[in-house]
């Protein structure tokens, strides 16, 4: 247990940097953006410094009763999975506070709402107790939808109504599930709740409450993740959101807000409630292969390169889900193949992550050099003029691809082979959408980069600028170095995993 | 000196090293990534000669040394290198090759302003093959086999300037992909079902003999062997990579990129990998071979895929009108051909071919490379002609090259592979069609190369480019020359009496038999080349065509024939038609899916909760506000009739008050109010 | 009719008196007089009280000292806001003081 | 008179008027006893007082002439004794013109209630040890309450003659009496204060005994008394409308004042009212501060006690007419100032002074010089500062009306 | 009953009602201090002397002094005729009196029926120490609250009555500098 407070530091220091921002009216706003954003990596990186991967359990855990009378207690904690998320965050915070704020007049709202947003962000990853968990949950949305309406595209209007409202609807069914848990249970508590299921008690304790409740938790705690994460049918407002969203902030939302979701599945469905997650586990893995399939071959129809992106990543979390689905079916015999599942699903969402962003990053790049416009039909054989953007761009490319010796194929081989250890269906099914992924990324960048320069490229483009660069240039180093490393991050979600694998049911 | 195997790393890692200069050098350098990628092969060459020699020594043993990728969960993740005879033969063909056609290169893209990155692709590429070659993980030959499938995508898009090349590159990458698919099934099901990602673990390894037989004898619910299963999936990625059908179709348009680069990689080294994966993987797919009740064994499709190429790459060779086309199809042939050896169950015999066509089909690209830089990029067989005169040393090794390829006895390295593969197939016990598709392959190679070589070489000069083209200069004559001596005497490292090489890459005994014993059929097969040159000469010899738009004389003869092999029987238009067009309708149905049905339903939820508000607003508003108002209204009515009480005389006050008094202290008093 | 009744008809009527004119009389100041003399009627009842009642103790007395001090602070108030009524209004007539109305 | 037991103890001259008084009543029946003694009273006073008036006004037009070196009325009977009566008779022979539009029965009503109101007030006064007509315990409360009446009668005249300057005279003159009202009855305060009763009877009597057999017990005699006494006859002075301050009907002011419009008998009866109110007001200043009947000797009890009374009475009379004859007259906004800033301070600091005497009763020997010096303290230092500050304001007079 | 009772009670009652009758404010008033006057007189026959002498300094002394000034300063302008003040419309009259007649109506039964406890004999006597001890003892608050009360409406009224600004004197009011402040036309 450590003894500094590094976990309220670390939400805390975005949010104190808001209201510096807002305070403080002739501060150099990137400067001090860029500064407050930044930390969180710092503090994210002492975070993993003092991390002992082989305890199990939390830690950096801070522990203070916040509404006694409730017991409701201000708790944060960090687990393998969290710190990865949190890693996420600190590393594609900047790279998309940098986007949003290019070119950008008056930086100091913008860059207020996103610190918010990322404050949020980064609560819900390390709340351990369900009040300030929902509390960031519901909060982020409102910076994200200000961000959208203020600096979106035409649209972004419509866009940023329809993204909240799904995501409230959702959340509701979320409250209710832990209005019922904490009826029958009496605490909110992760940790605690986790206890009381792992001795068996929490299934007999919620239909103490009533008759259907377990059942009734489990839908609404599903829907409220499935709509955060795109998980298949729920996933309408995301191309929309992302299309119409400044690039910076979709960029977040693709990298970070998703994980949020995939977050929850872990940390909320496959924890608390493992016997409705295997009941329900093959609708849910063919949702999820849905997702990945429909996503990508919608993605092939797609003529806007952020709408496309989009359906990208709903096709990249759909993989996550499909490899977490799987696990939840799993059961004694096949530990292998749910560890390969679920370290495959969050290596995925991690690597998804900065492959996704340095995607954003080059969409943006190319909008801002085409007059906003993000129609393919705009561009043509930006490679011979702009070479660098598309080199990096080319290695985010193929990392999402899921290329071997980029980031993108660690994850999608793990997943693979759980996914066929636990349903070879499955898996077959899930390469068709490997296929598809290559299909519309190599038509994306065929009819972007190859062929003569036209459209936009014909004019005046100028290459990555030093600020891109330096933006897109760590996010591409960081994808070759975990292609050919992957060791440098599976040793914290190993135990987490392995816990996880032995809990599987007898068959 | 030799390599031990835990070195064998630096064999690829050398050229990787000097793909880092051409790719992060800036877009103008020449020198530095030139420079850097011959030194490169160079090193390599070295290396593997002193790994083969290591290897030669005791040809049975195989050398490995392992190493931890990455643990997930409980499991680590071992990858490890492997040294043997047949890697060490292939690492010193690729890396041969690639230094000559490197040499090539250097003259034949000496005007490209991007030569750079063309060598630092070149030795990404060879790195990529080389890692593949030494592996002993399924797993790290998949990484470097996609690796390889980048490069080749990137070298055939090297002119992206040029749709063609772009939408080349792209189909090459993709149909690769599919068949690499296959391939990711069956690693992960062979890694799902041994437990380990390497090879060869002391026992332990996937292709140990105990998993082996756990394999072979575990059966799926079809009566399938699991091995089957899995060396079959192998042979899918094997199939895409080596162009075999049905995914040859991406071979004949990876001709869009720069000769040299279809030397090295479309004809010698990258789609030899897939034989090369067959030949690792050989004991695997073998496993099942012994088991008669298993209803399909596995070589048994790779043979007869490998004859069915064999035949479809020759067949479609003879009406094709680009050098480089011809060459392509028959390049697909000759791997036919190898499959087919592999699935009759000699892959020594299929690597022994594959190591003679790599050398002599490179010399053939390199010599078309040469007219096509003499021509100035004329490639149509129509516009050539008459080369013989004016480019010597490129016909002469050309000429070698075609002899090798056709098989003309006893001289050419051609002629003894085939053989072996012809003999094996012969043995074959399962059927003789592969046999009867050999021999059939064989006339038609013999004559599409007569056919090649009267149209470039001989008769008129039908272009203006073929009119003034002179011979290329020394840097590109020297490689054709080393090739052709190569395609004329590697031959006889395995003559059937002196199987040198055979018994290296056996690593044991192999059966040494004199000329006479397989003479009937080395009479035979020539024979039939025989039979393919003469009717070649009838049809393009005897009349010369003079004139570029002139009906091809096959053309005339069988017109239906001709223009269904000029149109690649319509393969492609078929693939569009199906998977295309099957792929398309499936995206309209997800996007049309995502925007209406899925949205919809969002939509009308969003609706639903609109029209809800608005009915609300409407009962409050008419409803209960309207009985808010009207009841005020009343009761500032009333409240203003009141306040005309209020008269403002004081006296009028106390009257009231006085009466009040009155009727209260009545009240009080009488009223019993008490 | 005993002499308490007396007493108590006499300062009835006093009363009486007093009320009338100060519902009849229009002039402010009359209006100030009917109540100093419905005042002292009060007072006359004390006494009378005081003088015929179960007696006992002097708090009636005591009582009519007070409020005959109250009444004269009390009519010099009600005069004094006469006389500023009168420069005002110019009338000393109670209409004219009727602005404090609904 | 109520019919008081008669001490044999006391010389016959004292008892003789009750003697007298039980002779007559004894002619009538029981029953008409209480009607006759009070009818005999009232004739005994109306008749003294009214002699009294009579020679007054010659006494006062003697002594005037006399201090202005005249002889004065010595026409009429020897040395002007019969002067009174002829000045009766020419008031009697005026003709009585009465203004067209005056209210006449208002205009007839003032001065006969003027005069009835100044006579009452004699009925508590005791004139003699047992010569008093009405024994009241509130007497002095009902002297002022008297005293107070007048002023509605002044107003009565000023209202009832229709005439702007009687009116306004009328005003005032009533703001005159009124603003000393206040000082008379604060200056009266103290006596009862110490007295510690209303009677003027037991006032008296509180004054009775001599300390250390010469020093009368008088109210006078002790430096409240004293400074309470000076108070009370300023104020008296005002009150009858007397010398400094008589403004209403000076000559050199509004014609005659409220009395314009007066000519004949009942300028006479005002005339005479205003002697009588004078006279009253003597009288209590007797009763109050100079002991009222109490001789100032032990041994002068010999004269009866309405000598003693007769004496001090005729003996302020005098000051009155000498203070007419020597003081200039006052303005009336000197004359309120005086009165608001002077007197009323001066009389409530009387007042604590007597509280101090009255609660100091006990102090004996070297503590009672103490007493006497702090009174005498209290007296002179306030009067001192008040009189500074009276005199402060004066500067030179702005002529609102005439041009500057 | 005795005679001087019932003489005055019926001076009190003939002056009241002629005051309230009279139309001639003046006389009205006048009256109104006879009636005060009988008044005074019934608390002495009450016995109540020092009532009876206090009712006569406040109300003759003081009160009817502030009623014949407030008359006399109230009065019309000089041009208008000081006796006739306009009566108020006969409704009034009658309204006023049958409120009048319906106060009486309540008290005069209430009276006649009230259960009265009388003493016979002769009134208690009420000597000015007996009132003195009173006044100093359990009603001393009264008597301070009554001076208070005493002091703040007296300067009450003469801040409401005296026109302090130039602005409240109404503008017939020359303030007695005798130039008529209304036209101030220049003098010719």
């Amino acid at each position: 247990m450590n003894e500094l407070p590094l976990l309220s530091l670390l939400v805390a220091l975005p949010w104190f940097g808001a209201l510096l921002l807002w305070l403080w009216p002739k501060a150099p706003v990137r400067g001090l953006a860029f500064i407050f954003c930044a930390s969180t990596l710092v503090l994210g990186v002492i975070a993993a410094a003092g991390f002992d991967p082989t305890r199990t359990g939390y830690q950096w855990t801070e522990r203070h009763a916040w509404i006694p009378s409730l017991r409701i207690d201000y708790h944060l904690g960090l687990d393998g999975m969290s710190l990865l998320l949190v890693l996420l965050t600190g590393v594609v915070s900047p790279v998309a506070l940098a986007t949003v704020l290019r070119r950008l007049e008056s930086p100091r709202l913008a860059a207020l709402l996103f610190l918010l947003l990322q404050g949020a962000a980064l609560g819900v990853f390390v709340a351990l107790d369900f009040f300030p968990w929902f509390i960031c949950w519901e909060f982020s949305l409102v910076p994200a939808f200000f961000l959208i309406k203020g600096w979106g595209g035409a649209g972004a209007g419509r866009a940023a109504y329809t993204f909240v409202v799904t995501t409230l609807a959702g959340s509701a069914g979320l409250l209710l599930a832990f209005a019922a848990l904490y009826a029958a249970t009496g605490t909110m508590n992760f940790v605690d709740l986790a206890q009381l299921q792992a001795e068996g008690r929490l299934p007999g304790l919620l239909t103490a409450v009533g008759a259907g409740v377990p059942t009734l938790a489990f839908v609404g705690a599903l829907v409220g993740l499935a709509v955060k994460a795109p998980l298949f049918p729920l996933h309408t407002w995301m191309p929309a959101t992302y299309a119409e969203a400044p690039p910076g902030v979709a960029l977040f939302l693709t990298a970070v807000m998703s994980k949020m979701g995939v977050y929850g599945f872990f940390r909320i469905l496959w924890v608390l409630f493992p016997a409705d997650l295997r009941v329900h586990a093959d609708l849910l893995l063919l949702l999820a292969l849905g997702g990945a399939v429909l996503g990508a071959m919608a993605a092939l129809r797609q003529t806007d390169v952020r709408r496309m992106l989009a359906y990208s990543s709903l096709n990249h979390v759909s993989y996550c889900l499909v490899a977490l689905f799987a696990a939840a079916a799993g059961v004694k015999g096949h530990e292998v193949a749910v560890e390969a599942a679920l370290s495959g699903a969050l290596v995925q969402a991690f690597n998804h992550g900065l492959s996704a962003s340095a995607l954003f990053v080059c969409a943006a790049a190319l909008e801002s050099r085409a007059g906003g416009s993000r129609e393919f039909a705009r561009f043509g054989g930006v490679r011979a003029v702009a070479p660098v953007l598309a080199g990096m761009s080319g290695v985010a490319l193929f990392s999402s691809l899921g290329l071997p010796g980029l980031n993108g194929f660690v994850g999608e081989f793990l997943i693979f082979r759980g996914v066929f250890g636990l349903a070879p269906w499955a898996a077959v099914v899930g390469t068709v959408g490997l296929l598809a992924t290559a299909l519309f990324l190599l038509t994306f960048w065929q009819r972007v980069f190859h062929g003569p320069p036209a459209g936009a490229a014909a004019g005046p483009f100028p290459d990555l600028d030093r600020g891109e660069i330096a933006v897109l240039l760590p996010l591409c180093v960081l994808m070759i170095v975990l292609g050919v490393a992957p060791g440098l991050i599976t040793p914290w979600i190993n135990p987490l995993v392995t816990g996880w694998a032995a809990t599987l049911p007898m068959p | 000196m030799t390599l031990s195997a835990s070195l064998l790393w630096l064999i690829p890692a050398t050229p990787l090293a000097a793909s880092v200069f051409g790719l992060f050098a800036p877009r103008t350098a020449r020198t530095l990534p030139i420079a850097g990628a011959l030194l490169g092969l160079v090193a390599a060459l070295g290396l593997s000669v002193a790994a083969l020699a290591g290897a030669l020594v005791d040809p049975a043993v195989r050398a490995t040394s392992d190493f931890a990728w990455f643990t997930f969960g409980a499991q680590t993740l071992r990858l490890g290198w492997l040294l043997d005879p047949l890697a060490g033969f292939m690492c010193v063909l690729v890396t041969l090759i690639g230094l000559l056609v490197a040499l090539f290169s250097t003259a034949y893209l000496r005007h490209d302003p991007r030569i750079g990155r063309f060598f630092g692709f070149l030795s990404l590429f060879v790195a990529a093959m080389l890692g593949l070659l030494v592996t002993n993980s399924l797993l790290l030959l998949f990484i470097c086999w996609e690796l390889v499938g980048l490069a080749s995508y990137l070298l055939i898009g090297f002119w992206y300037e040029r749709p063609a090349a772009a939408a080349a590159a792209k189909k090459a990458f993709i149909t690769t992909r599919i068949g690499d698919l296959g391939f990711l099934i069956g690693l992960v099901w062979l890694h799902q079902a041994t437990g380990s990602a390497l090879f060869h673990d002391g026992g332990a390894g996937a292709l140990d003999a105990p998993t082996l037989a756990r394999l072979s004898s575990t059966l799926l619910p079809g009566g399938w062997a699991v091995s089957t299963a899995i060396g079959l999936l192998l042979f899918v990625g094997a199939a895409g990579k080596s162009g075999q059908f049905p995914l040859h179709v991406w071979l004949p348009d990876a001709m869009e990129g720069p000769t040299p680069v279809s030397a090295l990689i479309h004809a010698a080294t990258m789609v030899a990998a897939g034989v090369f994966l067959m030949a690792r993987v050989f004991p695997l797919m073998a496993a099942d071979q012994g088991l008669a009740t298993v209803p399909f064994h596995a070589l048994t499709g790779v043979a007869v895929i490998g004859a069915v190429t064999a035949l479809l790459g020759a067949v479609l060779a003879v009406a094709q009108n680009d050098i480089k086309r011809v060459l392509a199809y028959s390049t697909v042939s000759q791997l036919g051909y190898m499959m087919l050896a592999i699935g009759v169950g000699s892959w020594v015999a299929a690597v022994f071919h594959l190591i003679t066509h790599a050398f002599f089909k490179a010399l053939l690209f390199l010599g078309a490379g040469s007219v096509i830089d003499a021509t100035h990029h004329e490639q149509d067989l129509r516009r050539l002609g008459g080369l013989a005169g004016r480019m010597r040393v490129t016909f002469a090794t050309f000429a070698l090259g075609t002899g090798a390829l056709m098989g003309l006895p006893f001289v050419f390295s051609g002629f003894w592979s085939k053989e072996a593969i012809l003999h094996a197939a012969e043995g074959w016990t399962v059927s003789h069609l592969p046999f009867a598709a050999g021999l059939v392959g064989v006339v038609l190679t013999a004559f599409y190369m007569t056919r090649l070589v009267l149209e470039v070489f001989f008769g008129k000069a039908r272009g203006e480019g073929a009119a003034h083209a002179e011979e290329s200069p020394g840097l590109m004559r020297g490689p054709l020359v080393v090739l052709a001596v190569a395609a004329v005497g590697l031959g006889w490292l395995g003559l059937p009496n002196w199987p040198w090489l055979q018994t290296r890459l056996q690593g044991g005994d192999w059966p040494v038999h004199g000329l006479g014993e397989g003479f009937g059929l080395m009479v035979v097969s020539t024979a039939l080349v025989l039979l393919g040159i003469g009717a070649g000469w009838w049809w393009y010899g005897r009349v010369k065509r003079t004139d570029a738009r002139a009906l091809d004389p096959l053309a005339r003869s069988w017109p239906a024939v001709h223009a269904a092999l000029a149109g690649r029987l319509w393969l492609d238009e078929l693939y569009a038609a199906t998977v295309g067009r099957a792929f398309a309708m499936l995206a309209r149905v997800a996007a049309f899916f995502d925007r209406w049905v899925w949205g919809g339903a969002v939509e009308a939820a969003g609706r639903t909760a609109e029209t809800v508000g608005q009915v609300n607003r409407a009962v409050d508003e008419d409803g209960l506000n309207a009985g808010f108002d009207n009841t005020s209204e009343h009761l500032r009515g009333s409240g203003r009739r009141y306040a005309k009480a209020q008269t403002g005389d004081a006296q009028s006050y106390l009257r009231v008050v006085a009466i009040g008094l009155a009727v209260v202290g009545v009240l009080l008093l009488w009223g019993g109010v008490r | 009719m005993s002499p308490l009744h007396l007493c108590l008809l006499l300062s009835t009527v006093l009363f009486c008196i007093g009320l009338a004119a100060v519902l009849v009389r229009t002039s402010a100041i009359l209006v100030l007089l009917g109540v100093e003399l419905m005042l002292n009627a009060a007072n006359l009842n004390f006494i009378a009280f005081w003088r015929y009642g179960p007696g006992g103790d002097d708090t009636g007395v005591i009582f009519v000292l007070f409020s005959i001090a109250v009444a004269a602070a009390e009519a010099a108030v009600g005069l004094a806001l006469v006389i500023a009524l009168h420069r005002h209004r110019r009338t000393i007539a109670l209409k004219a003081a009727n602005q404090l109305r609904g | 008179m109520t019919t008081t037991s008669v001490p044999s103890s006391e010389s016959w001259l004292e008892v003789a008027p009750l003697q007298a008084r039980d002779a007559l009543l004894g002619l009538l029946p029981e029953s008409l006893h209480w009607i006759a003694s009070s009818v005999l009273a009232i004739a005994v006073l109306v008749g003294a007082f009214g002699l009294m008036f009579a020679y007054l006004t010659l006494a006062e037009r003697k002594l005037l002439g006399r201090i202005q070196n005249r002889p004065g009325p010595n026409r009429t009977g020897w040395a002007g004794l019969l002067q009174p009566f002829a000045d009766a008779v020419k008031a009697l022979t005026k003709e009585d013109i009465v203004p067209r539009d005056a209210d006449k029965v208002l205009h007839a009503l003032a001065p006969v209630s003027l005069v009835a109101l100044s006579l009452i007030g004699l009925a508590v006064i005791p004139f003699g040890r047992h010569l008093v007509a009405i024994e009241l315990d509130a007497a002095v409360l009902y002297f002022f309450a008297a005293g107070a009446a007048t002023e509605l009668s002044i107003f009565m005249a000023g209202w009832a003659s229709r005439n702007k300057y009687s009116l306004l005279a009328a005003m005032r003159a009533l703001a005159q009496l009124i603003s000393y009202e206040v000082p008379l009855l604060l200056s009266v305060v103290p006596v009862v204060l110490v007295a510690g009763t209303l009677s003027t009877t037991a006032i008296v009597a509180a004054q009775g005994g001599w300390a250390a057999g010469f020093w009368p017990h008088w109210h006078v005699l002790t430096p409240w008394g004293f400074s309470a006494f000076c108070l009370f006859m300023i104020a008296a002075l005002a009150e009858s409308n007397r010398s400094p301050f008589d403004l209403p009907e000076a000559e050199s002011e509004l014609i005659a004042g409220h009395l314009t419009e007066y000519s004949g008998f009942k300028y006479a009866l005002f005339f005479m009212a205003e002697y009588f109110g004078m006279a009253a007001l003597s009288a209590m200043a007797v009763t109050l501060f100079l002991g009222g009947w109490q001789a100032p000797l032990g041994w002068l009890e010999v004269l009866p006690s309405y000598v003693w009374f007769a004496a001090k009475l005729l003996a302020l009379l005098a000051g009155f007419i000498w203070i007419r004859a020597t003081f200039p007259r006052l303005r009336i906004d000197q004359l309120t100032r005086l009165a608001w800033k002077f007197l009323v301070p001066m009389a409530l600091l009387n007042l604590a002074n007597a509280a101090f005497w009255s609660l100091t009763a006990g102090w004996s020997g070297p503590l009672q010089a103490v007493r006497w010096a702090v009174s005498l303290a209290a007296v002179v230092v306030p009067f001192l500062l008040l009189s500074r500050s009276l005199f402060s304001g004066l500067g030179p007079r702005v002529y609102r009306y005439a041009p500057s | 009953m005795s005679l001087a009772f019932l003489a005055l009670a019926l001076v009190c009652v003939v002056t009241a009602s002629a005051a309230m009758i009279s139309r001639n404010l003046i006389h009205s008033a006048l009256l109104l201090v006879l009636t005060w006057i009988g008044l005074a007189g019934l608390y002495l026959w009450a016995g109540a002397d020092f009532v009876g002498f206090s009712q006569a300094i406040v109300y003759v002394g003081g009160v009817s002094m502030v009623v014949l000034f407030a008359v006399l300063l109230t009065r019309r302008q000089r041009d208008e005729p000081l006796v006739l003040i306009p009566e108020a419309g006969v409704g009034r009259v009658v309204a006023g009196l049958a409120a009048t007649f319906w106060v009486a109506a309540l008290l005069v039964p209430a009276m006649v029926v009230a259960p009265l406890v009388q003493r016979a004999g002769p009134g208690p006597t009420l000597t000015v120490k007996r009132i003195g001890e009173l006044l100093a003892g359990p009603h001393l608050v009264a008597v301070l609250v009554v001076g208070v009360i005493l002091t703040v409406s007296l300067i009450g009224a003469l801040y409401l009555a005296a026109p302090v600004t130039a602005e409240d004197q109404p503008e017939w009011d020359n303030g007695g500098t005798g130039r008529d402040r209304g036209n101030q036309e220049e003098p010719s």
